[in-house]
């Protein structure tokens, strides 16, 4: 049990206005409502803006490299399964640098929560496009427009069959504090996409953009037809469909390992007896 | 008792099973008493081409391969050659007997009349086996641990084959040439008590269970995979989790995350991997976590030659990462030490909080010996984070101490609150840009060195106290060096070798004077451009001015030394 | 204009019964059906038993780094458009340790061609999981079995609407040879994932299990429709379609460059003119 | 002439718009006629923290950074809180004059009353060109350049403010304070011929693009994004291809394939994405491809301080990629010596058929000075490939040479085949298991170090002929160690510098005689633990005792190594 105190009040370093504040306070109240204390949870972030937010809350927390949020989410998991682990980055960090470990992580249905704050754009580099930056957006670095398909989360977790897939959008901050609580409570791998203003370096996809076409999908909305899923994840355009899209409970990646039922590998010794069998087979 | 020393090469195509008879005939040398080295040469496909399994066995003391074959087993033409000219002057080719073979000494063996194409490897053994003198009932042990499980019926045709070769081999010697049989004959040897036999991958990962690995993250890449897939074998009993990354990226920061939550973590790769973990190496050095790599090294640039063997990425794991910040590097002269050494990482690693390297490579990965069985009773296993009673409130992980080793907490095991930065940080671990706290933390971490130069492993010493010439090697090389140093003593020269099982930090103190006292310094290593003797001279300001170097992928044998110094 | 001479033969290191030498023999018969020339083409692969291909035929080769074929083969096209480019990899380079390009290459659309080996298993380094094995596979590295969901390129491509997305079997050379000229033919990035028997160490998807199972699509289906694309290619059980699955036209990556429309950047010089007027900038 | 040298301050938060003040100033100052050495300093965030633009001026000749303030002009009260113990003797302060500050001399602006909130930055300008005793015209023509195509009635406002805004200044000055007028007034100075005012970052771009860089991939990151992305300003008009790659490692394997078709290929980033190309590297080496590797440094390890500066990354790239192979590293000294030496890397790349680096930092990237315009008439661009028509068939990539170099011919250019191959490969780029082949191969790739050899910069020598003191610097620092020799040569000491402008391959001949003859020789670095200092000694053989090290993140100022020699 736990308050919203117990996960502290800290100054940050982003800009007034920056979507990023909406979040972190509905991660906050998320965790408060899925009853986690700051000591069972894990925060992994990799590095950007949106990597930032964990410094800015109580909890254990691994700041690593641009990217890397994910495998390193990965061995914490396998390492400590009892801890809850949250990675929480941005859309560069997650799907840019980091795509191969988001491909992966999703195959694995390893019991993180990911939460993208989404802007799409880079940031902390001060306005490069992201993989998510929409056709034809112009930056300082990409003066002829972005000239790629932005990526799609979503359909791309859809189609593989993710665990739990779901959208969101920091201006509605009580959506995005239970798709959060949900994402927590799903045992699995769970990816939330945050869609959020950077009011500093993305005019095009601004909070008013965002607030015009994001619609929460309608009460009667299964999430465990994957074909319906399928066409609600590439919805992009007048309408962006925000909610739980895709379900699909399997049994988490660590339940695999008969070993990680004994509990944290930290308290496993070397079991003497089974060595000396091993050694034995090597006479 | 005099000694002798023979090299068996057992050549074919891949797929041909040589590395089941070299295995077997291994083992039973090894129980007959005998001391074996073993090398494996093959290439980077998975059937035809050219490979070798090659024993060198003595009833004395034996570390290092020979070039010279005494016995070649042949599985086809092609191996006789490639390797006629190595024969020694007694040597002898067994290979079957449709194979024709002119002007060398041959054995051609009807392996077609004596057993079943299935059989064939077996019988080969049972023709070695007689050759060598061996007490005929030991193969057939060791068939019975290799087969018996496998019911009456697979033994008693592989007993039959091995019986049916043997006896053969005995009728044919006996009239036609019996010299052969006296030059291949082992002397006779006691029994020993009963030796693992392993190669030196083996060793690495029984050596890590033995220190309490936990948690191995590994994308596969030759000489190194085996080492992962060892321990995987033994995942279950053990209590490790080994998980195959999508690639080396994610292996090492997955190693990086299972050690911060306390598993004992490894990785293993080889240099175009590792060159992949740069980035994650330095995350270790910056977040202060313990993490071992082992890296089996292998002939670069780039995918170079995948199955062969080189010392050619000391450099790059000395300087790996960017920034400054300490860590230490291990390489294994023996399989026996890689066994103890794989123990050493573990605890480096925890008591200096960062990375730790263990140099292995091709030759010694693949490489069988007998060793004496290790004591369980007696080995340690690494003890993971700090106890978090007597931890103040607010936890801070990168507490300032004396020697720059802090408590170091782990997360969930406790109501304190861990963090790990990647950014230049405070002492409670959140990124700071207060530049005076950033000098403080370089000097923290620098300081660390003090405590791993403690606990540096010393280079060994062997020879004479004033040699004329010293012979400098580090890792792999070392049992080749001293038997070429061995063969230079028998000579009538003074001569000393200076191995190192740790590359770094070195601390001069301990070799400089063996370094001053020799009249010649001649440094032996598997590289083009000396990579090992460029670091002594760094950590000592010496000169080394002559180099044996071999970097055409093949180990370093005494032949090399001795043929390089020209005896 | 070419003949299947012109490619020549290679005495090659796979293993007898290995379907790599029907896929090479029906890129060899693709080349000759698209009229091209050996010096008109530039084969780029990673490493595996897969990527040794393009030692095995007439043209340039790029044999580059294990996963980075993708990435390698961009910069050349955009280097010189003129060239043909072709991929050539197995599914553990292209999905494993290139996934992050693979996701990157179909966003772009850059006019490549990428033939995947697709034997669910790393083959060179003697028989470990890849990305597409099955779960449950066992392994020397996986004693225990897979414990991951396969990748599915194909649901993959398709999700990101990748311009054209395939798959044959080499247990017919000739659907290959026909999958791989229209995947040349394609302006834009196109996929052929070509499922083929590795007899050395995967003995669960044997040459009979592909055979049993594999399918070619209806006449009248149509890979234009996204909808019917997606569910077929998540198909994968008794049957396992092969053919065209998708196709998207798109303008290819490369013509959103006018410098390309200039010929290689290898012929074009310094524009001194321009070279002081861009001076006068900082003046 | 009196020579006066002044050091301004800006500071405030980030998006207090600080950069454009300064860069205002510093145009200002240039068409004065006056040198700059502009340093930025900024935190990893986009608004708040605490940022600063630093422009030290002097009607002489000007290459470092200067610790102590004389004009200190503010945004908010927090820049005062920080910088006031750096104030020189006479130092003021202009801020705004809601803003109470005592006990320094201050001068309050009440900017609300002179203008609009949006014009406050021009009207700081205007203040400082009175306080500065610059011609009011200059600060209107660059007003008039920057803002002039907005129209007439932007440009009428921008002019108000600026005009307001001095005569302000000097009714205020008159009564008031004139001592202080006096103490920051500039001396005249000659108009000079006009002049580029460049960063480091934009004359390495610059540099690229005259070379006849033709494909440049980067993925962002500070503080070498600006490059990639000021080339990009100009792929259009210059014929550039520029991709943001999906990552680092994309980066590098892009640019080779780019460099294999025949561009002149470009990757920029810093030390945390060089990481990531380390196997990359490897491949250009083993493949013979030209790569260019422009990286920006920044304190590590890991993510460190994103925005600061550093020399930290020499090991990691003199030593990146697993395998031995040849490369040079360049490492300017000025914004100058970037646009040179920039061209310079393409030129060696060619040559040598491999990776070739250029180290510069944040300090030297964000360090605006004036340049004297290139001669556009004297520049050459990099000739990419060997011609074709001579080549016999079958044509050898890799075709064994007297130098190492072989033809490289262009993969479509001709009916000629060109194979490259980052396994071990034979002279057709085919690849091979034949070990000698091998050996003869690894031979080919270090011949090209003699090529390199040839061509190296040899260090710049400054200074008395027998100097009792030699400091050794490299890269970014030269200003700084310069401008200290000097001050000791003005207290009466013999002092030299010794520059080295490229690092790597080092040729002894060029420099130990200064080493040698020198009483005592102080190597300065911005890192933790002479990183060139030990490559120095690993070239010569020499020790060099004493190093002036800074690893705060801030450049090293004159200042920096004045007080470390305890003068
Ligand atoms: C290996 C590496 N490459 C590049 C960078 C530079 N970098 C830091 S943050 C960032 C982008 C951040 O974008 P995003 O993940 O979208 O986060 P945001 O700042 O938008 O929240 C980049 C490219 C880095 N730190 N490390
Ligand atoms: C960076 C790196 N990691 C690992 C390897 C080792 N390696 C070579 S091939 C291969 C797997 C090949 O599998 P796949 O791509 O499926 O090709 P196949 O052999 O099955 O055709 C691996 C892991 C390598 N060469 N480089
Ligand atoms: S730059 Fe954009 S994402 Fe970063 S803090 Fe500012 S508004 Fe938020
Ligand atoms: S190992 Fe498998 S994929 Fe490789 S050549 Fe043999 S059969 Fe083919
Ligand atoms: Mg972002
Ligand atoms: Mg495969």
């Amino acid at each position: 049990m736990s308050t919203l105190q117990d996960f502290g009040q800290y100054e940050t370093a982003w800009c007034p206005g920056c979507g990023n504040f909406a979040i972190l306070q509905a991660v906050k109240k998320a965790l408060v409502a899925s009853g986690l204390s700051p000591h069972q949870l894990l925060f992994v972030s990799g590095i950007g803006q949106a990597a930032k937010t964990p410094h800015y809350l109580n909890a254990n927390v691994f700041n690593g490299l641009h990217g890397r949020a994910l495998p390193l989410a990965t061995g914490a998991k396998l390492s400590n399964p009892a801890l809850t682990v949250i990675v929480e980055s941005g859309d560069g960090c997650n799907y840019g640098e980091g795509g191969n470990h988001f491909l992966a992580a999703i195959r694995r249905n390893i019991n993180l929560t990911m939460l993208v704050h989404n802007n799409q754009v880079y940031g902390l580099t001060k306005g490069q496009a992201s993989p998510t930056s929409q056709k034809g957006f112009v930056t300082k670095a990409q003066p002829g427009g972005v000239l790629a398909q932005p990526f799609s989360p979503l359909a791309v977790a859809v189609a593989m069959r993710a665990g739990f897939v779901a959208r969101s959008f920091s201006g509605y901050e009580e959506h995005v504090t239970a798709m959060v609580t949900q994402a927590i409570a799903h045992q699995g791998f769970s990816l939330v996409d945050i869609l959020h203003p950077c009011v500093s370096f993305n005019k095009l996809n601004t909070f008013t953009w965002y607030k015009e076409r994001c619609e929460k999908l309608p009460d009667d909305y299964s999430p465990t037809d994957w074909e319906a899923a399928m066409k609600t994840a590439v919805k992009w355009g007048d309408t962006i469909p925000i909610g739980l899209i895709y379900k699909n409970e399997q049994p988490p990646y660590e339940e695999n390992f008969p070993v990680l039922k004994k509990g944290p590998l930290a308290k496993q010794g070397v079991d003497k007896k089974a060595l000396q069998d091993i050694f034995s087979r090597y006479l | 008792m005099t000694t002798k020393t023979l090299n068996i090469v057992i050549g074919g195509e891949a797929g041909q099973g040589l590395v089941t008879i070299g295995e077997l005939l291994a083992k039973t040398l090894v129980e007959c008493g005998y001391e074996i080295v073993v090398t494996q040469s093959y290439q980077s496909r998975v059937r035809g081409g050219h490979n070798t399994f090659t024993i060198r066995t003595s009833n004395a003391g034996l570390a290092a391969p020979q070039e010279t074959i005494d016995l070649l087993i042949v599985m086809n033409e092609e191996t006789v050659r490639l390797h006629r000219e190595e024969l020694s002057k007694n040597g002898l080719v067994v290979t079957d007997s449709s194979i024709k073979i002119d002007a060398i000494p041959c054995l051609g063996v009807p392996y077609g009349e004596l057993t079943s194409r299935r059989h064939e490897n077996v019988a080969a053994l049972g023709v070695a086996t007689f050759l060598l003198g061996l007490d005929k009932t030991v193969p057939a042990q060791v068939l019975e641990r290799k087969f018996g499980k496998k019911g009456a019926e697979v033994m008693a045709e592989n007993r039959k084959a091995l019986d049916t070769a043997y006896q053969w081999t005995s009728d044919k010697l006996a009239q036609a040439r019996p010299e052969a049989l006296d030059f291949l004959k082992l002397p006779e040897t006691k029994r020993q008590s009963p030796r693992l036999i392993l190669n030196g991958n083996e060793a690495l990962a029984l050596g890590a269970l033995s220190a309490g690995v936990k948690f191995c993250s590994f994308y596969p890449m030759t000489p190194a995979t085996s080492i992962a897939v060892t321990i995987n074998q033994y995942a279950a009993a053990m209590g490790v989790v080994v998980e195959q990354a999508e690639d080396e990226i994610a292996a090492i920061n997955m190693a990086i995350g299972a050690a911060f939550a306390g598993a004992p973590s490894l990785v293993t790769t080889s240099g175009g991997g590792f060159a992949l973990m740069t980035e994650g190496i330095s995350l270790a050095g910056m977040t202060e976590t313990p993490v071992v790599v082992m890296l089996g090294q292998r002939p670069g640039p780039a995918t170079g030659l995948p199955t062969r063997t080189e010392q050619g990425d000391l450099e790059l794991v000395l300087y790996a990462g960017h920034g400054d910040f300490p860590r230490a590097i291990l390489a294994p002269g023996s399989v026996e030490e890689c066994f103890h050494l794989a123990g050493k990482a573990f605890e480096l690693a925890e008591s200096s909080q960062g990375p730790v390297f263990l140099l292995t490579d091709q030759f010694l990965a693949d490489s069988f010996r007998a060793v004496v069985p290790f004591n369980v009773d007696e080995l340690c296993s690494v003890q993971t984070g700090t106890d978090p009673s007597p931890a103040q409130s607010p936890y801070r992980r990168y507490a300032l101490t004396e020697d720059g080793v802090s408590p170091r907490l782990l997360p969930g095991f406790s109501r304190h609150l861990v963090i790990a930065d990647s950014d230049e940080h405070d002492e409670d671990g959140h990124l700071t840009e207060d530049l005076e706290v950033r000098v403080r933390m370089v000097d923290k971490r620098m300081k660390k060195y003090a405590r791993l130069k403690n606990e540096v492993i010393p280079p060994s010493y062997l020879g004479a106290e004033d040699p004329e010439l010293l012979l400098v090697c580090w890792g792999s090389t070392q049992g080749s060096v001293v038997e070429a140093a061995g063969a230079l003593e028998s000579a009538g020269r003074k001569v000393g070798v200076l191995h190192f099982a740790q590359v770094w930090p070195l601390v001069a103190q301990h070799f400089v004077e063996y370094l001053n006292r020799a009249r010649q310094v001649v440094a032996v290593e598997s590289n083009a451009t000396g990579q090992f003797a460029r670091l002594l001279e760094r950590a000592t300001g010496l000169q080394i001015r002559r180099q044996i170097l071999r970097y055409d992928g093949l180990p370093i044998t005494p032949q090399t030394i001795l043929a390089a110094l020209k005896i």
